[in-house]
Parts: structure tokens; C-alpha cells; sequence
């Protein structure tokens, strides 16, 4: 198998369900000709067609709306959002109609259509190319959202999207599309949904991260294990469904838990995943659950914006901090 | 605006009926029978038997004239007053009368019936007729899908993605808009500057018409070419309707504070199932019997339907978590998990 | 000082701005001529003119986005948008540019605009007229988020909103319009942001909540006090900026915390508290802290409504379920 | 399509030039300067020094000519398009400069600049200029606010309710969309089914109006009256400037992949530069001389620009909350104590 890179695991993963699933249908802004600005889903307009792989208007709204209606109407489409920051016009399609659809009709009508969306800051971009919002996701009923951190992970979770029932929110970390190469099976296997994947052993603290993320985390990890503090580092891989239960398995042997996040502090999953373990694993506890996140401030652009997002130092840090008990 | 059914049940001069007389009474039975549950639905809130109802009197024709263009698994994507072509389209009374007692079931009609739960957000829902178009076409089936929805709606940003999207990819839409001359207390003029509706979508590059929507062969005579000409290929069609509220926005509203009770007066006199029965009328097709069966059968129909919808037990505490998603995600299931044992303690 | 109920209070208040301060207006739909859904605005119109108390089209992006615009140029104007279910069409406008312009400008330009939006259940509406989804709005930085919960505190809340230099997002708990009646000075007197009010004293528990919640957080506290436990009761009023002091410090004395929230679980404000007491208070914990909220599901019609509004007896369920350890 | 001054540097049969010798020559000299902006933001972003960076090479002439027909005080709200535009109107180059570096300074011009930082999302400005226009008015000022943005912008919602908004109130507001043929890689054909962009404004109940956007002339003969109409209360214009981006759409872009450099090559021919400079020559009002020294001092400025932007110190780890609210909250405040207290250890 040879080694690839974020984005071309996707590509592979995208001509992948376009030949096998007839029922598939890619669209959103420069998805076609280009190949969209990642250049994941490059060349497949030239290999399926652009009935298939479809040009839209810049139109976020209007994107997310077709593609609703174009999955009641039997189809799996699969939507794309340039950025996370263009994501926001078409808020009120999927909070209001494509999360509730099967809800509102009793499983009369349903939705399955996948919206990818590249999230997440490290790459200096301009404004509004470095959001990392999957609270808002995470807090809407009736999404499930997925976070993939490897090549593996992205082609194995976007299968499983595809041939999921339900919405998904799809977020690809832009930071990782070319950071790091992994093996991809040919044809991709699918990852299941809800399975949190162990990425490191360790005893001493819980370090839980998704996404982007994910490789800091297992810097912090490789910094720690020099003083001696062996990590359990564990990948979400999706938030909806979340699979609380290898969470707890870990902090309740390792009493420490340090989560990450890149998004915004208030409300976001760092916050959820801190309540529910204290909820459900208090007495293991020993040390406040840490959180380590974005700030309650827009991203700074380039210049400033090192001091956002989180690194390795300040993961590692916060672990140092729980270790000695707070 | 095109005109053929004048209030006084004559034909406009040169006009000719686009139905013949066995289809019109069909239609004149689907707006009596729509009128029925119409004053059924607000009688019914008044007891608090039903949550707010939004009467849909005076636009009988506008969406059954409209929907009367649609074959069987063309699709209806419509709102919360377009209960008449939703249930002319095989949405039954019964699932009409269960969403306005506040019960999802409501919002999920049998198989086979390509009509959406009513939308409720104004302005959101002509983009799902369009995908829902587009994916037909990508299906390789020739269904038409027809979306419904008001003036008010028009001055939100999706309908204009909607329009924009139906016109670049040339898909089989027919877009109806009931101008009943109010969004709430909101009159028309102050909506938008431009002079029609209907002439908005040369905006987006096809055709759009106005007609007069209290004039059920005018509407038909809009939508049957509409529906016919986007399932050869030939593209959207905008029709506006124009025609009037003639009951409250919903029961919660007042509108003596926003529209004068003479106005209101006035368009009792075009009201567009007593031009219909008086056209039936003047050809001998119809008398006061008749009128008296359909009647009938209309009231029974709507008693049956609101009977059988209040049967129904309320959904229980583990059904509110069981329609998020296929299968409940192990959150859902704590969650109900939690509230089932809160109960019973 | 008459008692006035909530719809009353705020309808004073608005009054009392438009007189007061030439620099407002009011937008939104059917605002002018029928004063609103609720009659908040009602009377308005006729009295200050229709060019300051004007009825739009339906068109939310464009009442929020017309209202930046008019808060830039200098003016403080106070848009309503009708339910918060209809308010995401207009959720770019508030988070990509309403809450941002200040720092995208370091001060330069400023929008001091108020949103004033009811929301929450309780009242067996149609969908999308029971939604609770604060937790949107304290998650997206550079947006203060106020939630009265009597007639007094939305009339104080709303004053000092209106003179605050930053956008302010106004939530009106539905339920609570007519609900409650209270004293409203005249005219009304600021309550300052970030300063939650302490609604019943006691040691054993304590219960946070805000807006809707907090009539049956004391109900609720009223049957714990029938057991023999008296309860702290906590009214956070603004969720941005938080007086998580005035919290800590209750839970540092009584050791357990039940949070109540309407909205949905996941990611919601409930979890942010949960996780900040935590960080600052684990040791005195004697209990997890609980979170009372609603669930990840849309929010049910009118026939099983109550199995998804938090109640004074869930409250009290969870407060015992903490007085005995969790 | 309104064309006055033609590619040769000749003005169109029975057209009269909008401008005297001097204005044209300011105008002039106005091209150059934003012209020697761009080349050398294409040339520091490839150096590293500006993140990705979006040239409006082409689109000088829509931008100065529409921007000259604004007053001091008068609005502009425009995109990241439009530095030449944004300059004219008084937004310093080093401002430009620096939001392209990576800094929010960009984003703060001088006290009396009446231009609101470039937008970077597509289409949700447009209703920024419309509640400015309606501010103003409600606060008995006659200033007016122009917008900017380009074909791609026209498909989003908000352009529909921001064009909406200002015919329903008939505000004081200039759109002014530079149709330069693609939104990115998608062309102007496969955005929408309406035969020209101007059209658009008839279904907002106000004048639209298409010019050879290349051409320095047409633009402010187009401008000029919208933005004095718009003033007197005479309500809303569109304007669709009809151009090219000779440019990739930034710095990341690759046109190759969607456009045949046959066709950019036939718009070289189209330069709204070269033609002006045709013309006053023509008229004895312009030599090399003047045209090098002319070259010289914007090539000046802007450096100066540049030095000035990199000169500053970025913003520091405090900074970075400073500026979300006129006071920082309590929650702020801890998280910078905390970022701070980390970089301390
Ligand atoms: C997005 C959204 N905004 C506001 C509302 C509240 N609302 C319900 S109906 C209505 C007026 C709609 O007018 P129109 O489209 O003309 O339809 P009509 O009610 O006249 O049939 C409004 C503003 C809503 N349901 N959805
Ligand atoms: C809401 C939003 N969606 C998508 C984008 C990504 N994007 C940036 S520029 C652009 C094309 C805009 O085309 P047009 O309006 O014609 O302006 P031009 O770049 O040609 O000047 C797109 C899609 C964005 N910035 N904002
Ligand atoms: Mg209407
Ligand atoms: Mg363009």
C-alpha cells in the first residue's frame, strides 16, 4: 500500500464511492474544474462527469439545501463547504431542516448526505479560514460529526459517512491535509462510527484530542514520557456518536485527564467532555479535568496566531499541571 | 395578470375554460372539502384542541388549481397554510390534524405520497424542491417538483438560492407564490419595491406570470403548462398568484392593527369557490343537492380524520429520543436511559 | 411601582430608550403596526414614528445585517427577530461580522447593537418556537448574552444592554412574559452585566440556572426544603460575561451544584459550568455536579413537550440525587 | 452596455468625455498607483511577506472610476478585491499592506476614513452599506455608501436581501458589482441564468445599469448620477461593471485549470490603463516624462507602505484579547493571565 497524505486519501476514498455507490453526487464551489482549493476532489469531474461532480454557484445555503432535498429524493450527496468560515449561511438548512427531517417525520423522510468542510487554523490564513467550531455541530441534535486526524482515519470515516443513514459533518483539519503520510487500503476499509482509537498507551494521564490536534497531543506525549509520565493518548475520531465509555476506561486508570481543543473555550467539547467525566468518574479524579483550547477570541491572523492555537508545549504543560494534582 | 373566471361565474371575454365540466366539479369538490377542514381547523383551535391554526380561506383555488397540475409522484414542497394542495396531493386530513395537535406523526404521510411535512420557517424550503428536482432528474425519473409559499417569503435569501439554483441548472420546478397581500401584518408594497412578483424571475433567467389566484382556471391554466414544460426539460416557472387572507394570519393574530375590515369586505366578493359553483351553475352542472351530498361527505371526512388524530396516544417519554438518527447514538440512549428512571422513581 | 409582567417591563423599557436616547431604533418583523408576536413593541410605533420603530421584511440576515450597519454609522439599535428558531438565517451576519468588527478593526469601528429574541418552550408551539440554543451565541466570542429572568431584571437587563458599547445578544424567555409580575422602577435602572443574583440563601446545595429555568429552580428548592435542604439558588442573568465567582463560591460552601439548562445536553451551557467548577472547586465537591437540561433531541411538540423541559421535579431529583453523593 | 472611451484610446461615436483633462489626469495617475500596489502585492506574497494575496489587475478603472464619484464623508464597504478602490477613497496602502501580512491593524484606517475593512466572505457585506445608508439618513446626514463585490457575490442570499432592503426603503446606496467573469474558477454563464447582471435590479423595483467596466469613463458616467441620485433621495442604483481578472483569483490559485489563456490574452488588449493613457496623449495632456515620474512616486509610496507595515512589531500574546469588547470579561481576563502565565514558565 502506498503512503498518502490527508487530502489524497480523501480523493482516493471520494473516486472510490463515485464508482461503486451510482448513487453518489459531489457539489459545492470549485469542486470541478479545479478540483477544489485542497485539490481533494481533484480529477473527478474529468473521471465522472459534471452531472456527478458538480460547479455551484457560491451559494452556501443553496449548496446545503440542493443537497437535501437531493438526498429525500434517494440520492447520497455529498456536499462541500470551502472553508468552516463559509460554512455559517447555511446554518438554518442544517440546524433547522437537514438535522430534523427524520425527526420531524418519524423516519418518513430521511437525509443522508455528508457536507465536508476544512476547519481549523495553522496555516495563516486571512480571516474566516481558520475556524474550528464543531461545538455548534456537536450541540445540534440530529448531526452526526466526524473528525478524522490521518489518512487511514479520513478515507475509513468518510466511507462510513457516505453509507451512513444519517447526516454527517464532515471536518477535515486543513492543517493535516499535507502533514502527515499514512497507508490506505485499496479500497478503502470503513471506520466505524463511535469507536475512539487508543494512539498512544500510558498510565499516568489521559490526553483526548480530535483531529488537528491529535498530533500535538502525541508531541505533548513524546515530552512527557522524557519526565518520565507515560500518556494514554486517545483520537475521538467522531464527537457524534461519542464513544464516552474509552474515555472513562482511561481516566478512571489514569485519575488525570488533560482534553484539547482547538475551537473557542466556552461551551466548547473540551467543556462537555470535562462535565461528563467528572459526572461519571469524580471519585478516580485526581486532579481537575484540564482544558486546553482555543481562547474566547476570534483567530488571530498570521502574525498572532501561534498564540491560539494550542501546542504541544501548552498540552504538555497542562498534563504537568494535573500531575501535580491541579 | 391572467384572468378567466370572473367572480360572477362567467367567462372572461375570449377566455376559455381549460377544464371540462367533469374535471372542474372534481376540483369544485376538492375546494369544498378543502373549506371544510379549513373552518374545521379554526374551530378546533378556538376548543384548544389544536395549537395556533393558519387558515388558508380564500386560497382554495390558488393551491388547488395549482396542485391539480401535479401528477401522483411529482413532488409538494409546501408551507403551513397549504394544507388544501397538500391534501389534494395525498397528504391525508388526518396527518394535517395530527402536526396541528403537536404530534410529530403528523409530519409522516403513508408511502407513496411525495409531500413534504409543511415547512414552518418561512423561506427555507423552495431550495429543497429543487434539490429534490435535480436529484429526480439525476434518478432519470421525469417527476416535477412544485414548491409553495408566500409574498413574505420572497424577501428571504434562499429564495433567491433557490430561484438562482432552479434557473443555472435549468431543473423541473415550478415555483407558486400565493400573494395573499400580507407576510403577518406586513402589506405587500412594503416587502419589495418591485412592481410584481412574477417578475422576479426574469432575474434568474425563465419565465414567470401572474395570475389571479381566487380564479381557479386561471391558476390551472398557469400551472398545467408549467408543470408540463419542466418535465420535458424545459426549466422553472414562477407563477404568482394573487389572491387574499381572508381570515388572521394564524389565531394568535389580531389583524385589526394592521389591515381595515372594508379591504377584507371586498375580496369576500371574489372569493374563489362561489365563482366556481356559480360557473357550474350557469351550465347546468350543478344544484343545491349536490352542493348538500359533498357537503356532507366533506364534514365527515374532516370529523373522521381529527377523530382518529386525537385517538392516537401522545408520544411516550422513549419516543422522543427514537427518530434522531436510524439508530440512537449511545448518548440518546443515556439520556433516555436517564429520563426513564427519573420516572419511574 | 405597579407590578408589571415581563412583556410589560420591556415594553417600558423600550419606551423609556426610544425617548431617552435619540440614537435608537427598533427593527424586525411586525414590530410596528401589531407590536410584535408578544406586544413587546406594542405602541411603540404610534408613539415614536415609523421611521424609528419600523416593520421589515422577512429577512433576518438582513434586520441583523442592516442593524450593523446602523450601529457602525453610529446609531444603537435594538433588532428583534421573531423566534430564535428563525433567527439562523441570520447567524453569518451575527458571528462572521456583528461579533467581530471590533477586533477586525482593533477598535476602530464598533457595532453597540442589541438582538433582542424570544426563545424556549413551555408554551406547546410549533416547531422552531421553542428552541433554547444560548449556548450558540456564548460559544462565539465578541457577543455579550443576557437571559432576564423577571420582569425587573429584563427591564434592568435591557437598559443597560441598550447602552452597552457591544453587541448584545438579548434572549426573552417566552414563558416567562406573562408568567411572573414584578416591581419595574420608572424609569428603569441598569442592572449591570456579570453579576449573577443570588435568589435564595442555603447551604446544602446549590442551583444554578438562568432565564425560564429559574422560577423552577425554586420550585424546586421549595420541595428540597420540605425534605430539610436548603438550597443556594443562583440567576446567572448573563451567560457572557459569566459571574462564575458569585458560583464558585456558593459551591465551595455547599459542595454540590445542579446546573439547569433548557437547551440541549450536548456542549450546552450546563457543561461549561459543570467544567469550569470543577477546574476551580474539586476539592470541595462533594458530589459530581449535575446537569439538568434538555436532551439532544429536537424539542417535541405540544402533546410530549414536558418530557423534554426541565422541571421543578427533575431539579429536585438531581439535587437529592447530589446531596447523596452522585 | 454603456462604452465611452474605447480600447484605442478614442471615444465612442457621439460619446463626450465625463471628465476634464486635469480630472482624468488624477484619475490617471490614480491607475497607475494602484497598479504599481498590485504588481508588488503579487511579488511580496511570493516572497513570503503577504499571506495569499488577490490581485485587481484589470479592474483599476471599475474601481477608481466608481470610486471617484464619492464624497469624503461617504461610505465604502467593499471586498478583498478592492484595494484600488479602498485607497482612492483614503484606506492607506500600508493599512492594505498590513491586513495582507497577517495583522488586524489592517483592518483599523485613520479616524475620518469612511471605508470598512475589506470583506472577506462573500456577499454578506452588501447589507452592511445598506444599514450605513439607513443609518445616515435617520441621522439627517446625506452621506452615501457605495459596495462593492463581484458577479460570484450575486448568487448569495444576502445580495437579495441587502438589494431588497434598499429599494423597500429606497436608501442611499451605490452596488456596484464588477463582473469580472468568474467566481474563482466558475464563469459568469454557469452563475446564474439571467442574461446580465444588471437586469437583476428590476426585481428590487430600481434602475440597473451595465458598463464597459474597463473603461474609465462609462464607469463614472454610471457612477457619477447614482451616487447624486442616491443623495437627493432618489433611492438606489446598481451598476454592473463588465471586466476581467487578468490575475489568478489569489496568489493560491490556478487558472489554468479553468480558463484558456487565449481568452486573458484577448483582455490584455482591453486594459483600462493603457487606454486612458492613449487618450491623453492624444490630447497633448500626457509624455513619457510625466508618465516616469508618475511611476516613480507611486512605486514610492509604495514601498513606503510596505516598510511601514513590516516595521510593526506583531500584535503580542495580550493583544490578542484586547480587542473583542471595549472591556475585556472576567473569562478574558483569566485566559490571558493564563496564556500569559504559560509563556512565563
Ligand atoms: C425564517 C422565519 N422567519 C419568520 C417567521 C415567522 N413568520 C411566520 S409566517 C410569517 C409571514 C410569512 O408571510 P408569507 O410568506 O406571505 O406567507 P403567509 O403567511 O401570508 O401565507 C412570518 C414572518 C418564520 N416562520 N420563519
Ligand atoms: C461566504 C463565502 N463563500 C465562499 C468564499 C470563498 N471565496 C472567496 S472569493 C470567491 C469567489 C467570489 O467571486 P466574485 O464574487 O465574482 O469575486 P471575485 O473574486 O471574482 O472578485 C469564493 C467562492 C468566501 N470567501 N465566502
Ligand atoms: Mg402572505
Ligand atoms: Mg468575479
Amino acid at each position: 500500500m502506498p503512503e498518502v497524505n490527508m487530502a489524497q486519501a480523501l480523493n482516493l476514498t471520494l473516486d472510490h464511492v463515485l464508482s461503486t455507490h451510482t448513487d453518489t453526487v459531489i457539489l459545492g464551489e470549485d469542486v470541478g474544474r479545479t478540483g477544489g482549493v485542497f485539490r481533494v476532489t481533484d480529477g473527478l469531474q474529468a473521471k465522472h462527469g459534471s452531472e456527478r461532480v458538480v460547479d455551484t454557484p457560491v451559494a452556501e445555503s443553496g449548496i446545503v439545501g440542493a443537497a437535501f432535498g437531493m438526498a429525500i429524493s434517494g440520492l447520497r450527496p455529498i456536499a462541500e463547504i470551502q472553508f468552516l468560515g463559509f460554512f455559517y449561511p447555511a446554518y438554518d438548512q442544517v440546524v433547522s431542516h437537514v438535522s430534523r427531517i427524520r425527526h420531524r417525520s418519524r423516519h418518513r423522510f430521511t437525509a443522508p448526505l455528508v457536507i465536508r468542510i476544512p476547519y481549523g487554523a495553522g496555516i495563516g490564513a486571512a480571516e474566516h479560514h481558520s475556524e474550528s467550531t464543531e461545538a455548534l455541530f456537536a450541540h445540534t441534535p440530529g448531526l452526526k460529526v466526524v473528525v478524522p486526524s490521518d489518512p487511514a482515519d479520513a478515507a475509513g470515516l468518510l466511507l462510513t459517512a457516505v453509507e451512513d443513514p444519517d447526516p454527517v459533518i464532515f471536518l477535515e483539519p486543513i492543517r493535516s491535509y499535507r502533514r502527515l503520510q499514512g497507508e490506505v487500503a485499496s479500497p478503502p476499509e470503513p471506520v466505524p462510527f463511535g469507536q475512539a482509537a487508543r494512539r498512544r498507551q500510558g498510565s499516568d494521564v489521559t490526553l483526548v484530542a480530535y483531529g488537528a490536534m491529535v498530533p500535538d497531543a502525541l508531541e505533548a506525549a513524546e515530552a512527557l514520557a522524557e519526565d518520565g509520565h507515560e500518556a494514554d493518548v486517545i483520537d475521538l475520531r467522531t464527537l457524534v456518536p461519542l464513544d464516552l465509555d474509552t474515555v472513562l476506561e482511561s481516566v478512571t486508570r489514569t485519575g488525570r485527564a488533560v482534553i484539547v481543543q482547538e475551537g473557542h473555550r466556552t461551551c466548547g467539547f473540551a467543556a462537555e467532555l470535562a462535565a461528563s467525566i467528572q459526572e461519571e468518574a469524580l471519585y478516580s479524579l485526581q486532579a481537575p479535568v484540564q482544558r486546553v483550547t482555543g481562547w474566547d477570541t476570534v483567530v488571530p491572523l498570521r502574525r498572532a496566531e501561534h498564540h491560539y492555537v494550542p501546542s504541544a508545549d501548552r498540552i504538555a504543560a497542562a498534563a504537568r499541571h494535573a500531575l501535580k494534582g491541579g | 395578470m391572467l384572468e378567466i373566471l370572473q367572480p360572477d361565474g362567467s367567462l372572461a371575454a375570449d377566455a376559455a375554460a381549460p377544464l371540462d365540466d367533469e374535471e372542474t366539479r372534481l376540483l369544485f369538490a376538492a375546494l369544498v372539502a378543502a373549506r371544510a377542514y379549513d373552518r374545521k381547523g379554526t374551530a378546533l383551535q378556538k376548543q384548544g384542541r389544536l395549537a395556533t391554526y393558519a387558515s388558508f380561506e380564500g386560497q382554495e383555488a390558488a393551491q388547488i388549481g395549482a396542485a391539480a397540475a401535479l401528477q401522483p409522484a411529482d413532488w409538494l414542497v409546501a408551507t403551513y397554510r397549504d394544507a388544501a394542495a397538500m391534501w389534494f396531493h395525498g397528504y391525508p386530513w388526518m396527518n394535517l390534524f395530527l402536526g396541528r395537535t403537536g404530534d410529530e406523526r403528523g409530519g409522516s404521510p403513508p408511502m407513496g405520497v411525495n409531500v413534504l411535512p409543511p415547512s414552518i420557517t418561512v423561506g427555507a424550503h423552495m431550495i429543497h424542491a429543487v434539490g429534490l428536482a435535480w436529484g429526480e432528474r439525476l434518478q432519470s425519473r421525469d417527476r416535477v417538483a412544485m414548491t409553495m409559499f408566500g409574498d413574505g417569503a420572497t424577501s428571504e435569501g434562499d429564495f433567491h438560492e433557490a430561484m438562482n439554483f432552479a434557473g443555472v441548472y435549468q431543473l423541473p420546478v415550478v415555483f407558486l407564490c400565493q400573494n395573499n397581500h400580507y407576510a403577518i401584518s406586513l402589506p405587500r408594497a412594503e416587502q419589495t419595491a418591485s412592481e410584481t412578483i412574477a417578475q422576479k424571475a426574469d432575474a434568474y433567467g425563465f419565465p414567470g406570470v401572474q395570475v389571479d389566484g381566487n380564479d381557479l382556471f386561471a391558476v390551472h391554466s398557469a400551472a398545467q403548462p408549467a408543470t408540463a414544460r419542466a418535465r420535458s426539460g424545459g426549466g422553472p416557472t414562477l407563477i404568482e398568484a394573487v389572491t387574499y387572507r381572508m381570515a388572521p394570519h394564524t389565531t394568535a393574530d389580531d389583524p385589526g392593527r394592521y389591515r381595515d375590515s372594508n379591504e377584507t369586505e371586498a375580496w369576500k366578493e371574489r372569493d374563489p369557490i362561489a365563482r366556481v359553483r356559480r360557473y357550474l351553475e350557469s351550465r347546468g352542472s350543478w344544484d343545491d343537492d349536490r352542493q348538500a351530498e359533498l357537503e356532507t361527505s366533506a364534514a365527515d371526512d374532516v370529523e373522521a380524520a381529527i377523530a382518529a388524530a386525537e385517538d392516537l396516544e401522545p408520544l411516550g417519554p422513549a419516543e422522543v429520543f427514537s427518530a434522531m438518527f436510524a439508530e440512537m447514538t449511545p448518548q440518546l440512549v443515556r439520556q433516555q436511559q436517564a429520563l426513564m428512571r427519573y420516572r419511574d422513581a
